[in-house]
């Protein structure tokens, strides 16, 4: 048996980082006493330097090496940034929030790093192994990180829920790998999509696996049915864990959806495509409707998410290049999103007030104008208001799913979109009109998390009157 | 760039710097500094749109259509800003910068007095903000050269209206009405949506220029709802938009909100849900001329719309005695006579009125406003009397502005409003003769509310409340504006009514077909000059009505106050139902404010509108508010029936795929 | 039926019967020994499919380290037995149907039309001294080098999640450290000091406690 | 000779039965682990099952990568169940059900 070395460059961001993060487990152990912020510090260095490689080494070639089992590609690359940029910012608001709530620890930091590493993995893998791997690593870090406020009944809850029903769906998302790997004796993503198009394969066994694949991949999407764990999560974990659970790895589970369908299966589209319409309508309709009976915050986000999510495979429906750019797009819009959402919860958020029912939003605008109008930003972009750039995200779905002939999916969507106007608006007319509990006003628990969560709301306006260029990120980066 | 680009530019974004900075840093300018630089910037625009209204209609100058920005481009499909500026646009320019500059000015006096709120509150800064956020809204709306850039304008102003609709949101009223506004813009909102999708998918176009020149490709197209049954799809479209026209313009039955927002304060009464935004809709039908001449349905539709709300409005401002509310009837039924015009292809005459009116009926509610003022606040017009010696100036700037609604020959209501009688008079479209009696019958009940009101509150003995309090003129702050907006409401008509007629003014903005061209027949027919049209429109019958109706109320309520009494106790049923507003707005308090209280009056209320409001508005909130409580109940919180639902849905998703 | 075909059935049957088992019985104890039973006897059934290495992978590994752990944490916990089965019943048509439902569909596609002996074709045999252990290795440190780094990363994660999540620090007042540096170093006179004290002479205690109160 | 389908059946039926263990179980968090242990041994068996087939040996590598997962899995979630322990002194399936709606 003849072994290359594997060419190792491609995957030096994930080496570094990977470096890193074990640099920052051990050196935690050491600072922890002494230098209480210098892994928060170490930590955003980390993302910072890795981010950094990745947009310097940036080339729109794909470079495939470990036999197969690693890609970058411009793709990856593109995602891998905004994981970045997604995370950097959950760090951010996150801090504050550990403080506040006795379990500021050197563990969140690392775990939340090698969580990190685990999406790079999704991102970039090309086989059915690694892919499976890098989901792992992630769910792992995830549901410790849930259940680290370890005297909370709630958090542990939560972190018990997303567990179990997460393991189920590793399990179904595997039963369905398996049978893909029975009819095309593969793992490896590229030949999989071979053996398929040379119609080498037993169809009615890949229809089969390819069920269970998408419902593994609903899961992690939170697609309805598979959705049940969302709000319980959202609203159990700690807020600062909501935050991360909620923005990237939405990102990187677009991404094993991408490789996996579309990369892989593109033979099969006329299987999963049905499925996910199926998926989309439920999500789209039972996530807005049951948002429409919230008064908690954090559920109220995570019923929205559900509803975004079936935007967002839209996309995927219409299975054309175009649609699964406008897809990334509305995915990489909706991550920033919920960072600048979960992160104004963060800010305003204190022990004991912590600013995740509606009603705590009463009279917002009296007590703290700045945020309110942050907010107000943060509201219509998910609403879907123009000019801001959810609008714009939700428009090119829309689009690319009429060109692709579903007139109709489009025209739930519409109606969804409309009536899910509703409960945001609602939010704004409680920060605007309603009267507050005190009149005391309320600024950013620090200036550090004020500035943050204003940078993120303000990019949501300003990338929506200069959506062109976001835009081209996610079209080229599939195309070229 | 040139010249006139600069300056358009600078017209649409003088009232948004304002905005930003009474808004945003009202606490640091105070209020001087955030009515100055509000009052500032419109002014600016005002004077930039005089000028170039000047150069439009008396220079001539070609129609100007460029993009300002490019936002973006998707399939050859551009969206972006920009500006289409012909005649229509540079009149609707300047009434909207016109008036909202007088209502900046008159606010000041306005919210000086308001008594809700004390004097060092950072909300008279936000109202300036939200006043100029208006103006630049609803200048985007009329300067769009696009639908995209038309529906930011119209949502914009919708949302601008909304909070100004809630501004006293410590009154429980006010809250209802914002929410009433909102949800039954929605529906109308809806229609409009839809509209704009279909020019999407069947024009793959936003722009106005390039629908306008795909149209004729468009004129056989048809599509199917229900199989078997064929619709055209220019018909379909233009219906659709106009549902968003009549949501926004508060034709029936959408119109049940603009009575409720009367709860906003007056001068957002007077310059959004009078002179500008309510007309938003019949702008837009006027913009789009060209595809509503290809589709005679459409138009039928909307004459008999419109001759409808003229008439059955204007019924129920007989009744009214809140001030505010008898103005804001006399909107809803003046609403209906654009309509109706827009439908009779009379859209000259349409605008012509919107323009008018936006003069007159400013007017009047910055009367009305002032009345409230000197009365402190008050609003019931059976509390008031005699005031005429009280506030001269407003007395003569109500009577005027009633003149000019009522038509009386010679001032700026009576043509407008006589052109579309004669329009729709002449219209030879089914419904048009239905329309026509509606309308004629509408004269009368305008002149008689008007004048009801107006002998109600200057004239007659005074009252008690009159009599104990001291009542005095309003400020100069007040009357300036009042006195302003007298003179367009008098003397505009007399200028314009022949370029209006002959077609001229409007020439190169609105396309009408040669066969439905009912102005150029009335032209032909009764126009012979200024004189001569007054003249004619003596010795018509529409003048003589509204003399009637004077008359009339001034028997009634000067001369035998007992008699209207007298009626009221013997006709209980029809003034049940004119007391009710049709019970659309009764409904409303059934299922916003009093919930089952009063299901006493089911029956009738079912033979009544019910379907429309309750049905389709409330209901649906209602529906869903209930379903998506009874669905957040299968959230049950126990891990194993999460484990069940994702089962089922692999049973479920096997299946289909596999079957 | 050849002697291959009876080990496979009787390995099948006692492996579906467990699993059985320990879905229905009442004490978790019991469960995880029947699981443990039920990876026997389907590591035996990978040793009949030539995965010898798997097979034995699954028992040392599984039956004998990750179920202990399950038993470790059943036995910790105290689990109230008696509650454990209510709603078994209330449950048991819907779940069979379902069960019963998702086996049909399963059957339909991975029965013998799919994959019958006719269609597969016999399987390769490897003969005895065929080293099932050294292809695995072999690939696994090679082609799979990517992925099994990665394991390792997994792992760690899974070290560091369950250390951080189960250790309980308690506060230094309540855990008395032996420093062992500390002790060497100590001399005679930190420990023993010599003071003077003035000669007292002692008077009995008075009992002043109802002056207290 | 045993059939590729013989295999998968005996696969079918191991996942049947977890899912109906998910199903029967609704207390006791701990079976609720073991069922979807029992569910990656049907996956398992399944890629052995294709593995001899194929004659193709990276379907046991993936096999011993799931072995590797679950075990780091079944860590975390004993971990978890702890953690619930401690703050419920239950771990009864309906205890947990306080995040609803």
């Amino acid at each position: 048996m003849n072994f290359v070395i594997p060419d190792f460059t491609p995957a030096v961001p994930e080496m570094v980082l990977l470096a890193l993060a074990s640099f920052i487990l051990i050196a935690d152990t050491f600072w922890s006493e002494r230098y209480k912020y210098a892994t928060y510090y170490a930590t955003q260095a980390s993302l910072v330097i890795v981010g950094l490689l990745i947009l310097f080494s940036f080339t729109s070639e794909t470079a495939v090496t470990f036999n197969e089992s690693f890609v970058r590609d411009a793709f990856a690359d593109v995602l891998k940034l905004f994981i970045i940029l997604v995370s950097i910012g959950v760090f951010l608001f996150s801090k504050e929030y550990l403080q506040n709530h006795d379990f500021y620890k050197g563990e969140f930091f690392t775990l939340g790093l090698f969580a990190i590493l685990g999406m790079f993995v999704m991102v970039s893998a090309y086989n059915f192994i690694t892919l499976f791997v890098g989901l792992e690593i992630m769910s792992l870090a995830m549901y410790a990180m849930i259940a680290m406020q370890r005297d909370s009944a709630k958090a542990t809850e939560a972190a018990m829920k997303y567990f179990v029903l997460g393991a189920l769906a590793t399990g179904l998302l595997l039963y369905g790998l398996s049978m893909i790997y029975g009819a095309t004796g593969t793992l490896t993503i590229p030949e999989v999509k071979a053996v398929i198009e040379a119609g080498k394969a037993n169809s009615t066994v890949l229809a089969f696996g390819v069920v269970f694949i998408v419902i593994g991949l609903g899961f992690k999407l939170g697609a309805v049915p598979f959705h049940m764990w969302v709000p319980d999560v959202y609203d159990g974990a700690p807020t600062a864990v909501t935050l991360f659970i909620a923005a990237a790895p939405k990102i990187a589970a677009f991404a094993i959806v991408y490789r996996l369908l579309v990369d892989g299966m593109p033979g099969l589209v006329v299987d999963w495509q049905q499925l996910l319409i199926i998926m989309a309508i439920l999500s789209m309709v039972i996530g807005t409707v049951i948002a429409l009976a919230q008064t908690n915050f954090k559920r109220l986000l995570a019923y929205s998410g559900i509803a975004h999510i079936g935007f967002l495979l839209l996309g995927f429906i219409a299975a054309t290049p175009e649609g699964y750019s406008a897809a990334m797009f509305y995915v990489l819009v909706y991550a920033i999103t919920s960072v600048a959402a979960f992160g104004m919860i963060l800010a305003l958020g204190r022990k004991g007030m912590e600013f995740d029912q509606i009603k705590d939003f009463a009279g917002l605008n009296k007590r703290n104008p700045w945020l309110a109008a942050m907010m107000l930003i943060i509201m219509f972009s998910m609403a879907g208001v123009p000019p801001f750039i959810g609008f714009y995200a939700k428009l090119v779905v829309l689009e690319e799913v009429i060109a692709a002939g579903f007139t109709w999916l489009a025209i739930i969507g519409v109606v969804t979109a409309i009536a899910g106007a509703f409960y945001y608006l609602r939010v704004i007319k409680v920060m605007y009109f309603d009267a507050p509990e005190q009149d005391t006003p309320l600024p950013a628990s620090t200036r550090e998390l004020s500035v943050g969560v204003s940078v993120y709301s303000l990019s949501l306006l300003v990338l929506g009157i200069m959506p062109a260029w976001l835009m081209a990120v996610a079209y080229n980066s599939l195309l070229m | 760039m040139s010249n006139l680009h600069l300056i358009l530019t600078i017209i649409m974004l003088a009232p948004l710097f304002g905005a930003i900075a009474a808004g945003l840093f009202g606490r640091q300018i105070g209020r001087k500094g955030a009515h100055s630089v509000t009052i500032g910037s419109v002014a600016v625009s005002t004077v930039l749109s005089i000028y170039v209204f000047y150069h439009y209609i008396f220079n001539g100058a070609e129609t100007y259509n460029a993009a300002l920005y490019t936002w973006m481009v998707s399939d050859g499909i551009r969206f972006e800003i920009g500006f289409l500026i012909d005649s229509l646009s540079a009149t609707m320019m300047l009434v909207v910068t016109f008036v909202s500059l007088m209502v900046h000015i008159y606010t000041i006096g306005y919210m000086d007095h308001d008594e809700d709120y004390d004097h060092d509150n950072p909300y008279y800064q936000r109202f300036f903000s939200y006043l100029s956020l208006f103006t630049f809204s609803m200048l985007s709306l009329v300067m769009a050269n696009n639908f995209l850039q038309l529906f930011f304008g119209w949502e914009a102003v919708g949302l601008v209206s909304y909070l100004l609709i809630g501004f006293y949101m410590k009154r429980e009223s006010a809250v209802v009405a914002n929410l009433k506004a909102f949800l039954v813009n929605r529906v109308g909102d809806f229609g409009f949506i839809l509209g704009i999708a279909m020019v999407f998918v069947y024009f793959g176009t936003m722009d106005y220029q390039e629908f306008f020149d795909k149209l004729s490709e468009h004129e056989h197209t048809m599509m199917t709802f229900i199989p078997g049954v064929e619709w055209s799809v220019i018909t379909v479209m233009v219906i659709l938009l106009f549902i968003g026209a009549m949501g926004k313009s508060a034709q029936m039955p959408l119109h049940v909100w603009l009575p409720e927002s009367m709860e906003g304060p007056t001068p957002i009464s007077a310059l959004i849900h009078a002179a500008t935004m309510v007309t938003a809709g019949i702008f837009m039908v006027a913009r789009l001329s060209p595809a509503y001449e290809m589709s005679e349905a459409a138009l039928q539709f909307i004459l008999v719309v419109g001759a409808l709300t003229a008439f059955m409005m204007g019924l129920l401002g007989i009744i009214q005695n809140d001030i505010k509310r008898v103005v804001a009837y006399s909107t809803l039924s003046q609403l209906g006579y654009m309509t109706a015009a827009l439908g009779a292809s009379a859209y000259a005459a349409s605008m012509f009125h919107v323009l008018t009116h936006a003069f007159f009926k400013a007017l009047l509610f910055l009367a009305a406003g002032s009345v409230i003022i000197a009365m402190h606040h008050i609003q019931d017009i059976r509390q008031m009397g005699g005031l005429k010696k009280h506030m001269p100036i407003t007395y003569w700037a109500m009577l005027l502005g009633s003149l000019a609604l009522i038509g009386f020959p010679g001032f700026a209501g009576f043509f407008s409003k006589d052109s579309i009688l004669l329009a729709v008079g002449e219209s030879e479209i089914a419904g048009s003769s239905f329309a026509y009696a509606l309308l004629l019958m509408g004269v009368f009940v305008t002149a008689f509310y008007s004048f009801r009101m107006f002998f109600l509150v200057f004239h007659g003995n005074e009252s008690d409340y009159v009599k104990s309090h001291k009542i005095h003129e309003s400020p100069k702050v007040v009357t300036v504006p009042l006195i302003l907006l007298a003179i367009p409401s008098v003397l505009l008509g007399l200028f314009m009514i022949q370029p209006i007629l002959s077609g001229s003014y409007f020439a190169d903005a609105i396309y009408v077909l040669p066969a439905q061209d009912v102005l150029a027949s009335v032209y032909d027919k009764y126009y012979d000059g200024v004189v001569g049209f007054i003249l004619h429109g003596f010795m018509s019958l529409p003048v003589w009505l509204a003399f009637a109706g004077v008359a009339l109320a001034w028997f009634f309520y000067m001369k035998r106050p007992d008699i209207p009494a007298w009626i009221n106790s013997k006709c209980t049923r029809g003034n049940y139902v004119l007391q009710h507003a049709y019970g659309f707005d009764r409904l409303n308090e059934i299922v916003f404010v009093n919930g089952s209280k009063r299901l006493g009056h089911f029956f009738w209320k079912s033979v009544d509108m019910r379907i429309i409001d309750t049905g389709l508005v409330n209901g649906t909130v209602n529906k869903v508010s209930g379903l998506a409580k009874m669905m957040r109940e299968s959230q049950t919180g126990y891990m194993y029936h999460y484990a069940f639902v994702m089962i089922f849905g692999l049973l479920g998703l096997l299946i289909w795929a596999l079957w | 039926m050849t002697f291959e075909q009876l080990i496979f059935y009787i390995l099948a049957a006692i492996a579906v019967i467990s699993s059985l088992m320990m879905i229905s019985v009442n004490n978790p104890v019991k469960a995880a020994l029947w699981l443990v039973l039920a990876f026997i006897a389907t590591a035996g059934v990978w040793i009949t499919a030539q995965a010898e290495f798997l097979g034995i992978v699954l028992i040392l590994v599984y039956a004998g380290a990750v179920m202990v752990l399950f038993l470790f944490v059943v036995m910790m916990l105290d689990i109230n037995l008696v509650k454990l089965k209510e709603g078994f019943i209330r449950y048991l048509p819907i779940g069979v149907l379902a069960a019963l439902g998702i086996f049909a569909l399963m059957y339909m596609v991975l029965g013998p039309n799919n994959f019958g002996m006719d269609v597969t074709g016999e399987p390769v045999r490897f003969d005895a001294n065929h080293s099932n252990t050294t292809m695995i290795g072999l690939a696994l440190y090679t082609v799979h080098v990517y992925a099994f780094i990665l394991a390792a990363v997994l792992l760690l994660v899974g070290i560091v999640a369950a250390i951080a999540l189960t250790i309980r620090r308690r506060p230094p007042h309540e855990v008395k450290y032996q420093n062992i540096d500390k002790q060497v170093k100590t001399q005679a006179r930190d420990r023993f000091e010599m003071i003077k004290m003035q000669p007292v002479k002692e008077k009995p205690v008075e009992n002043k406690k109802e002056e207290d109160e | 000779m045993v059939a590729l389908s013989d295999y998968l059946i005996f696969s079918a039926i191991l996942f049947t039965l977890s899912m109906a263990g998910i199903f029967l179980n609704r207390k006791n968090v701990i079976i609720l682990l073991m069922s979807i242990e029992l569910m990656l041994l049907a996956v398992n068996t399944n890629l052995v099952a294709f593995s001899y087939f194929l004659n193709d040996i990276s379907g046991q590598i993936f096999v011993f990568f799931i072995l590797t997962v679950a075990a780091a899995e079944a860590a975390i979630g004993l971990a978890i169940i702890v953690l619930v322990f401690r703050n419920r002194k239950s771990i009864n399936v309906d205890d947990l059900g306080s995040l609803k709606g």
